[in-house]
């Protein structure tokens, strides 16, 4: 069985990828790490996301360590600039 | 009376001050970040806001909770905007209310030291001579609820 | 453009906040200090507050000029009101404007602090029970020019 | 020759004095402790006045070995409470 998660993309993450968001599927048991790692691992442009990017699970920041579940949003947060 | 939110409209100051405010406060505090018209000597036209709004929104909200517990107070009323800014727009307004003023400073502030640690905002500047960048930003904390030390959100630039 | 003014009338904090501002700046803040019900837990109707007006209008545009050095602009605008104020009108607004939100909060809380040490200004609180009594003040320096040092203007109530 | 000097009073001052203003003729070279003393001396109510208040002599805060000249104006400013 495998666990489909919603991944998003913004601002500089975007504009490398040209896509704001993308569907993946993972096994069982993976990690935002097996995800990150699932994507890089398709090479360009997903090779241009960082190896330990900040990122949000479901609208809150999470551990790299952290499990996914079916129909998780997964979002890619490059560093934050607002006020 | 907390208040936060994130929006695309234009951001009267004068309504979020309005919020704030009650018989027992002896000091009310606004700040306003406006888009200025340079970075760090480089001319500036105007700055986009991008947002993950459905996150920013509880993350602004959970900052104004933070702060109405240093402040003592719920008088604290927050609007972060996105979008398109003209130089001298407002990007976002912080009201704060409470008895006693070194509270009010106090909890502004930490508000504003906060959406820059933590709120999924990204701002890209556009230049005067035609080129646009992102703003170099900043990581944020990796787990849901960091750890709110003094240190951490004081100074910083901007 | 530094304003200074001691009045007798009503403050518009609207207007005060629009006296700064400027493309380069891109933190605007607000500080309103304002009547309220209660003083150490003594409930309050209301507030007068004499002024030695002629006198207070020159340490205040003094005020004023030592902020804007912290704050490196000129735009800072502080406007204080004497008479009678009931509760929830606005005793004093500072408002002030850089390029960076460091420098105006320093220089905002500056202005608020140094008018509590230097500015010949009294407040009789009237109390709900009948009573009217002179709020307890701060001695005011006894030199036409006090030395400037941050740990004379940092904490205080109110 | 005398030097006359305008007075004034305010808040507490003023309520204990009754009064908010008063011209007093001060001896060549005297300074503000001498005007302080002279005050004093009257008895009440103005021996109600600080033996060392804070004073400013033309809206400056001054000491009290400031020199007074013919028509200066020194108030006595109790403990402030603006804001």
């Amino acid at each position: 069985m495998s666990v489909p998660v919603r991944t998003l993309f913004f601002a500089a993450y975007r504009d490398r990828l040209g896509l704001s968001e993308l569907m993946v599927e993972l096994a069982q048991g993976a990690t935002v790490a097996d995800l990150v790692a699932e994507l890089r691992g398709r090479g360009s442009p997903f090779d241009l996301l960082p190896e330990q990017p900040a990122v949000a699970v479901n609208r809150a920041y999470a551990l790299m360590s952290e499990p996914l579940d079916s129909g998780d949003e997964v979002a890619f947060i490059p560093p934050v600039a607002g006020g | 009376m907390i208040f936060a939110r994130v929006v695309a409209d234009v951001i009267d100051p004068v309504e979020v001050l309005a919020r704030v405010g009650s018989d027992e406060d002896g000091a009310a505090l606004l700040f306003l970040g406006v888009v200025r018209d340079h970075a760090d000597e480089r001319p500036v036209s105007g700055m986009r806001y991008d947002a993950y709004a459905d996150m920013a929104g509880e993350v602004l909200q959970a900052i104004a909770e933070e702060a109405a517990q240093r402040l003592g107070t719920d008088r604290v009323a927050v609007v972060h905007r996105f979008g398109e800014l003209g130089i001298g727009e407002v990007s976002v307004a912080i009201a704060v209310s409470s008895p006693h003023r070194a509270e009010a400073f106090d909890a502004s502030r930490y508000v504003i030291e906060q959406i820059k640690q933590r709120l999924p905002v990204w701002k890209k500047e556009h230049y005067v001579d035609g080129a646009s960048e992102w703003v170099e930003g900043t990581v944020p904390p990796r787990a849901a609820s960091p750890t709110v030390s003094t240190a951490a959100w004081e100074g910083g630039s901007a």
